[in-house]
């Protein structure tokens, strides 16, 4: 047993109206590498903020060398050693590498304030050399890949003489080889005796580098694992906890005939080699890594962006979608993952933001009907028990899981054969989550085709007819529903080939 | 996954190809010198009085005022806003210490130089506060001011210029003496690029207007203060305006109330083409130094190759459209090749 | 300290905006308090209003004639109201046309920005019993009654290639920098110029270039620099335009260049003082933009008092400056103010005071 | 963050009818306008006997109601988050256009005027199509560019010479009147009403709202961003063509000089209004009112011969005062 580096004693933070973290206790040894697993939603972002001072604890302990310690600002805690690294980079991509590594703490002259360059430079080259990377210091950040900007940001907390590094999913967006390069850097990091807190969905980081695993589930502790004595069946359960079916509504739906059909699709730089197809009525999930290239797929399908290769057909007939616009005429809606930013107008009532993508249909000749407007935007939001006094009510007063429900309403207004959800339950309440999971179950009932992205294991499990899976820009697995598992998803997730599933394509 | 895969399955087949412009990209400033020395060879063949030192010493002088203002402007573009009101400043701060001084004629000149870059960084400061605390959009607030300022220097000028004869010998002296051998508007501009090199590369602050521009977010998460920047970059360029304002009136010995209008213009275009970013970010003292250059040759050159003066302003529109343009080019073939070498 | 600056940018927009305001009120119009011409009034018992128009705000050679014409409306016991647009354009000027005829003036006297832009606003004017007359700078003759001419265009023509020939000894190139090339008055002086140059007196004379500064001082120092690049030979400047002949006047003392290129011109003595005591240029010319703007006002005075109707042959006394007469032009009339007046070493000290 | 109740919440129907509270009827910017307007009209009365007569504010109009025209497309453009500078030179080449396809081509004056609209079209279109070709660059640096570019081309053109001798009837447009009401006037009506159903009764203009509010959401929910922004560009073309036409029958000729620093004019009385910089917001109602401040007090002041560098300041100020007084009322909520 080493040395004890921090302690999280009984940790209870609370947002109004949901618990974030409730009693959550953690213990990090010195060169140690401890994993922190669990569901999106299980509080392990607040955790982290909590350790980095960007929250503060409503209740509990954080002791640091054995002494109690509060943090009031990320500063605060950063001056203790403690960095952290975020999933997506938080970098300058016009600044240099070293100056990214430096933001904040340059080297200047006591004397005349002068940054030292040359010092930050030869320094800066020290500490990539040492993680064994061949970056020149004088790049600019946005030249760099996602691997080289991940290396950059442990750089940036060596520099800081980081005693406890969080790393935050940093290995989503990197592929084998690059993954294999932060193991070895973070093995390395270990080994001169820093603390490091692992967070990662892959369970292969998991099983390659951590010696503990802690698992939340909820906003609660569920316990702490040598990474040794737990099996990965165990690890499952102790991370999703409940019983997955219970929240899901029943399957009734029936599958007809094909839809809709994708054939070696193609967008450089995002993701290659995606074919599949999708019948009436069928409920396909969509699941993978971060980064796996999902979101930029469903863009693709729903004519957001462009692609360089391949074909799509729907009823059998080869289209092209020259906009979003052009894609819901032909039949495919697209809910967008980040509602606020791209699903929703926060500044508009809830009519204005359903009656949107078809304004047309309550015009007559580009001239608005707003009364025949505001009765379909009242017609569906009561179909949807969207809870709100009036059809003008901002959207922006609305919980999170209302406002999601405006956002399917969009896609109700118009014929769609294809339906594309992307992560439709992101940031709502479990009591939320069901009342979406019953619509996505009734539009598959109606004879809606539904592609469901989803990074929640149980949600595509329990909702899907068949399950495919992507990995680093392609589309490794599809797994039929008698043979979907949560194993057989991150085995496919995470380049492992089980057995029980169509390889449709080769992994790299 | 093999290339032969796709290649067989798929009959149409667009492979993209790195881009070269991109590549071009990298050494943007060595293409604009190589432009400027085309550019230079090319008059002086038409005209061979234009490569002699005397020529060569007049454009200097003339680009000088540019230079220094080009500098402010950067700074501002880096940030992501604009600054409109620098030739209305120019001129207020000109016609103050022009009347200042002829009515103090025995005024030491660095002492009307510094009363210059006061009133400039008052003005400055007053658009600084409107952007940053009232968060009004830079080019709003900019042209509001401008149109203030302009109207304040016709009203303390009440119709009037200030003549030669009223300026004493030293304070015109600002603009035609030699220090060293060199005139001392070139001295005064090696100094502000000392200076600013200095502050824009080695030292926090300078070094957080670039990083308030390239990613506010991150900025703000690191505890740069995007107000504190805003407030500053405006108080440069007011202050830098506000020295050019001593120049100009020093260099052509006449404040007037419509001196330097739309020069902001030149300034923009000056720093757009030496490559700095709009988007904010991005931009280097270097860039900005030969994009003022090309815009004195061509006001230099086009007089001595007789272009028709009417042809001036479209080459201008022509060329600074073009700059903006290659720029957007460039930027999407780096962002291409980055995808590429994603291997995806 | 948020709300401190919002207090001091809101409170100095405050004291802008009142300082105006009160500038306004002081210079804008004069009221005339003299009772002694009580007789000059119209029907009403108000005094009679006239106004006068010039290119463009803060130019001291407008606020010179501006002096002038408010001298001789006040000895007639009139009200004179002075008015200049921010910008040199057509456009403004018709505006504050409107705006005076609203307010009824008896008399608009103008320096047009455009000859032929603003017909359609002065004939307005002029149908609603309004005067109108153009001085310094002429608009068509379509458009007004007469026209104040500050001096003859040929006589300006011929006295500058006169004294140009007499500087640099009959021999040598020469070149004009002009204003804009559509400068009304600037193309007429060039054009007696050439035809002055086509005298076998002048054939040493070679006009190599005719240049435009657009009466910026920067690109009018630029186009000089050119001018003495390109023509190494180069012996003489003719700059008929204020703006114009200041920066030629500063390029050629910079490049100590004196005695080697004369510079003439028309300029304003104070403007010029420094460069005729140093001799870049010898000497040169103007007339007294307040003897402009005050003849310019008699003429206003007795149109409205209807002594004269802006025909041909009309004559009248016009205060200091004695007799005018009105002649042909084109196809209206003028009034021509004599020739222009030589500043040279011996005078500039008295004059650079004045204007 | 979201409750826990919702789980067990109640059907329940939803108002479809706007309810109409003292808040949506009183506590408008519009409101302030009028007031302001009121202040303007009881000032420039009470400094001038000249002021309050139906002549007086009649041929007011026709001085400054020319540049109106574009303030409506430029509102449209500032609802969208972007701005438009390249107007005052867009008048400038289309009238130049104008005059040389009459002038030059000897086309009759009617076509000529077709000409001028085209031209002007054709600038807007132009700025349109760079702004969404290249929506990395923002619109300041595209019209900054092109603003240059236009003038340019209408000096090329005409060679700073005036180009006129238009027919008798072409006065009209600036001068004429319909049963003692301006000409220009009636078209101002005419174009205020259309561009006030356009941005409010259309789905043109809800889609415009849309994109100002947020353009990633407008895009995803099938607005066509692109030809949405590429007609209102264009838009703003042909309003300052029609500024065009206006100006050069007010001057009986052309000029490429004309019309300069008109944008700044145009988007002050746009601000004014109450159109948001910072998009998504703004009513029509609110930019006419605007327009008639700025001209009344514009020839107000001018009717007691205010110096204009005094009102380049107050212009100045007030274009300030529009833009501050709503963000003072944000930081105060803050």
């Amino acid at each position: 047993m080493g040395e004890i580096v921090m302690e999280l004693k009984n940790i209870t933070k609370t947002f109004p109206g949901v618990t974030a973290l409730n009693n959550v206790s953690f213990v990090l040894e010195k060169g140690q590498i401890h994993a922190l697993m669990g569901e999106n939603g299980a509080g392990k972002s607040t955790f982290i903020k909590v350790i980095t001072g960007v929250h503060k604890a409503d209740a509990g302990e954080i002791l640091l060398d054995g002494r109690p310690i509060t943090f009031s600002n990320p500063n605060e805690a950063k001056a203790k050693g403690i960095a952290a690294i975020y999933q997506h980079a938080t970098n300058y991509p016009d600044l240099n590498v070293t100056e990214n590594i430096f933001m904040g703490h340059e080297k200047i002259s006591p004397k005349t304030k002068r940054i030292l360059w040359k010092e930050m430079h030869d320094e800066a080259k020290g500490i990539l050399r040492s993680l064994g990377s061949a970056i020149n210091p004088k790049q600019e950040m946005g030249t760099l890949s996602v691997a080289q900007q991940q290396i950059v940001e442990i750089a940036k907390a060596i520099s800081t003489n980081a005693r406890i590094i969080i790393m935050d999913e940093p290995t989503a967006a990197l592929t084998t080889r690059e993954s294999e390069e932060l193991y070895r850097i973070a093995e390395k990091l270990r080994d001169q005796g820093t603390a490091i807190i692992f967070i990662s969905h892959r369970f292969e980081d998991m099983y390659r580098l951590a010696s503990k695993v802690t698992v939340l589930r909820d906003a609660n502790y569920i316990g702490c694992w040598a990474v040794d004595d737990i099996t990965n069946k165990n690890l499952i359960i102790a991370m999703v906890g409940r019983e997955i079916n219970q929240i899901f509504p029943k399957k009734e739906h029936t599958i007809g005939e094909e839809v809709f059909r994708v054939e070696n699709l193609r967008k450089i730089g995002y993701f290659a080699d995606i074919s599949f197809s999708l019948h009436k009525g069928e409920i396909l999930g969509l699941t993978g890594l971060v980064g796996a290239g999902r979101t930029e797929l469903c863009e693709t399908l729903a004519g957001i962006e462009k692609y360089d290769n391949g074909f799509i057909y729907l009823h059998g007939q080869k289209e092209k979608f020259k906009n979003p616009k052009d894609a819901m005429q032909k039949g495919v809606g697209y809910l967008p993952e980040d509602r606020q930013k791209s699903g929703l107008i926060l500044q508009w009532g809830i009519g204005r933001n359903i009656t949107l993508p078809t304004l047309e249909n309550y015009s007559t000749k580009g001239w608005l009907n707003e009364k025949r407007e505001s009765l379909k935007a009242k017609e569906i939001a009561e179909k949807l028990h969207v809870k709100a006094l009036s059809v003008f009510d901002l959207v922006s007063s609305l919980s999170g899981g209302n406002q999601q429900k405006i956002s399917v309403a969009k896609l109700l207004t118009t014929d769609l054969d294809v339906i594309i959800l992307d992560e439709p339950t992101k940031g709502v309440d479990i009591g939320a989550k069901a009342a979406i999971y019953k619509i996505i179950n009734e539009l598959a009932n109606e004879g809606y085709s539904v592609i469901l992205v989803s990074s929640e294991m149980p949600e595509v499990i329990g909702l899907s007819d068949r399950v495919a899976v992507m990995r680093e820009g392609r589309l490794v697995k599809i797994i039929d529903a008698h043979e979907v598992s949560q194993e057989s998803i991150l085995a496919a997730a995470m380049g492992e080939v089980q057995p029980g599933g169509e390889d449709v394509c080769q992994p790299i | 996954m093999s290339t032969n895969m796709i290649d067989s399955t798929l009959p149409v087949n667009v492979e993209k190809k790195e881009s070269k412009l991109a590549k071009i990209g990298q050494f943007r400033e060595i293409g604009l010198l190589a432009f400027i020395i085309m550019l230079m060879i090319a008059v002086q063949m038409r005209n061979s009085s234009f490569l002699t030192i005397e020529n060569m010493t007049d454009m200097m002088t003339n680009t000088a005022i540019l230079l220094i203002l080009a500098v402010g402007m950067m700074l501002v573009l880096v940030t992501r806003g604009i600054d409109l009101s620098i030739g209305a400043t120019l001129a207020l701060s000109g016609m103050v210490v022009a009347q200042f001084v002829s009515n103090h004629p025995q005024t030491s000149p660095l002492v009307a130089i510094l009363m210059g870059i006061g009133i400039g960084i008052v003005c400055g400061l007053v658009i600084g506060g409107l952007v940053s605390f009232l968060g009004v959009l830079p080019i709003i607030a900019t042209l509001a001011m401008m149109n203030i300022y302009r109207g304040m220097t016709y009203m303390v000028s009440d119709g009037k210029w200030i003549s030669s004869y009223q300026m004493p010998e030293n304070f015109v002296g600002i603009a035609t003496s030699k220090i060293l051998g060199i005139n001392s508007l070139v001295v005064i501009v090696i100094i502000v690029y000392i200076v600013a090199f200095y502050f824009i590369g080695h030292t926090r602050t300078g070094r957080q207007i670039y990083a308030v521009g390239s990613n506010p977010e991150s900025a703000k998460v690191t505890g740069v203060s995007e107000k504190k920047i805003f407030l500053l970059v405006y108080t440069v360029m007011g202050g830098l305006a506000g020295l050019s304002g001593v120049l100009w009136v020093s260099k052509f010995a006449s404040a007037q109330g419509d001196t330097a209008t739309g020069f902001e213009l030149s300034v923009i275009a000056a720093c757009i083409l030496g490559g700095v970013s709009i988007a904010g970010g991005a931009g280097k003292l270097s860039g900005v130094i030969l994009g003022a250059m090309l815009i004195g040759i061509l006001n230099n050159a086009l007089p001595l190759l007789n272009v028709s003066p009417f042809w001036q302003k479209g080459i201008e529109g022509c060329i600074i459209l073009a700059a903006i343009l290659l720029n957007v080019m460039v930027k999407r073939g780096v962002e291409q090749n980055n995808l590429l070498r994603r291997r995806v | 300290m948020k709300k401190f600056l919002m207090l001091l940018v809101m409170s100095a927009l405050f004291l802008s905006i009142l300082a105006g305001c009160t500038q306004g009120n002081t210079s804008g119009t004069t009221k005339n308090t003299d009772t002694e011409k009580a007789e000059k009034e119209d029907v009403n018992g108000e005094p009679l209003k006239h106004a006068f128009i010039f290119k463009n705000t803060g130019n001291p050679y407008g606020e010179k004639m501006m002096q002038g014409f408010e001298e001789a409306i006040k000895e007639s016991g009139g009200e004179a109201i002075l008015r200049a647009p921010d910008q040199p354009t057509a456009e403004a000027q018709i505006q504050i046309i409107e705006q005076l005829i609203t307010q009824k003036v008896d008399s608009i006297t103008l320096s047009g920005n455009d000859p032929d832009a603003l017909q359609p606003a002065l004939k307005k004017a002029m149908d609603s019993g309004i005067k109108v007359l153009s001085t310094d700078s002429a608009v068509n003759a379509k458009s007004r009654t007469t026209h104040v001419n500050q001096a003859d265009p040929e006589a300006i023509g011929r006295i500058q290639i006169e004294a140009i020939s007499e500087m640099i000894g009959g021999k040598g190139q020469i070149a004009v920098l002009s204003a804009t090339s559509q400068a009304t008055n600037q193309n007429l002086w060039i054009e007696y110029m050439q035809k002055e140059l086509e005298k076998d007196e002048y054939k040493g004379l070679e006009l190599v270039k005719i240049a435009y500064g657009d009466d910026l001082r920067d690109k009018s120092v630029s186009e000089t620099e050119a001018l003495l690049k390109t023509y190494p030979d180069l012996k003489g400047i003719i700059a008929p335009t204020t703006v114009g002949i200041a920066a030629a006047g500063k390029v050629l003392t910079d490049k100590n260049l004196a005695g080697k290129v004369a510079l003439t011109g028309l300029g304003l003595p104070s403007e010029m003082a420094s460069y005729i005591e140093n001799g870049v240029c010898p000497w040169m010319y103007l007339w007294n933009p307040i003897d402009v703007g005050y003849a310019a006002g008699y003429t206003a005075v007795e149109l409205v008092n209807g002594e004269i109707t802006g025909e041909v042959g009309d004559k009248f006394e016009a205060g200091r400056t004695g007799e005018k007469v009105v002649v042909e032009d084109g196809d209206g009339t003028q009034i021509m103010l004599g020739e222009p007046f030589k500043f040279d070493k011996g005078n500039i000290a008295e004059w650079k005071e004045v204007y | 963050m979201t409750s826990k109740i919702e789980e067990s919440y109640v059907h329940r129907r939803l108002e479809a009818h706007r309810p109409l509270t003292a808040k949506h009827v009183f506590l408008q910017w519009e409101w302030l306008l009028v007031l302001i307007f009121v202040g303007v009209l009881v000032m420039n009365t009470m400094l001038s006997p000249y002021f309050l007569n139906i002549t007086s504010l009649r041929d007011a109009t026709m001085v400054f109601l020319d540049k109106s025209f574009i303030v409506f497309p430029m509102a449209f453009i500032m609802i969208m988050k972007e701005i438009d500078i390249s107007v005052g030179s867009t008048v400038a080449l289309s009238s130049v256009g104008m005059a040389t396809a009459y002038n030059v081509f000897g086309l009759p004056m009617e076509a000529a005027i077709v000409v001028c609209l085209v031209v002007g079209a054709l600038c807007g279109l132009f700025n349109g199509f760079l702004i969404t070709k290249f929506p990395e660059l923002s619109a300041v640096i595209v019209t900054l560019a092109t603003m240059i570019l236009y003038r340019g081309i209408a000096y090329i053109i005409l060679e700073d010479q005036a180009s006129g001798n238009f027919p008798e009837w072409f006065g009209f447009f600036g001068w004429g009147y319909v049963y003692g009401v301006p000409f220009i006037l009636i078209v101002f009506v005419g174009i205020a009403i259309a561009f006030g159903l356009l941005l409010h009764k259309t789905t043109f203009g809800r889609k415009v709202f849309a994109i100002g509010h947020n353009d990633v959401t407008s895009k995803f929910s099938g607005v066509n961003v692109k030809k949405t922004k590429l007609i209102v560009y264009t838009l703003a073309g042909l309003m300052a063509a029609v500024t065009a036409v206006f100006l050069a029958s007010r001057m009986g000729s052309t000029r490429p000089n004309i019309a300069n620093a008109y944008e700044l004019d145009v988007i002050a009385m746009a601000a004014l209004g109450g159109i948001s910089t910072a998009g998504g917001k703004g009513r029509l109602i609110g930019t006419v009112i605007a327009i008639f401040i700025v001209g009344y007090l514009q020839y107000g002041l001018g009717l007691i011969n205010i110096p204009s560098q005094t009102l380049m300041i107050v212009i100045g100020a007030l274009l300030l005062f529009a833009v501050v007084v709503p963000k003072i009322k944000d930081l105060r909520k803050s």
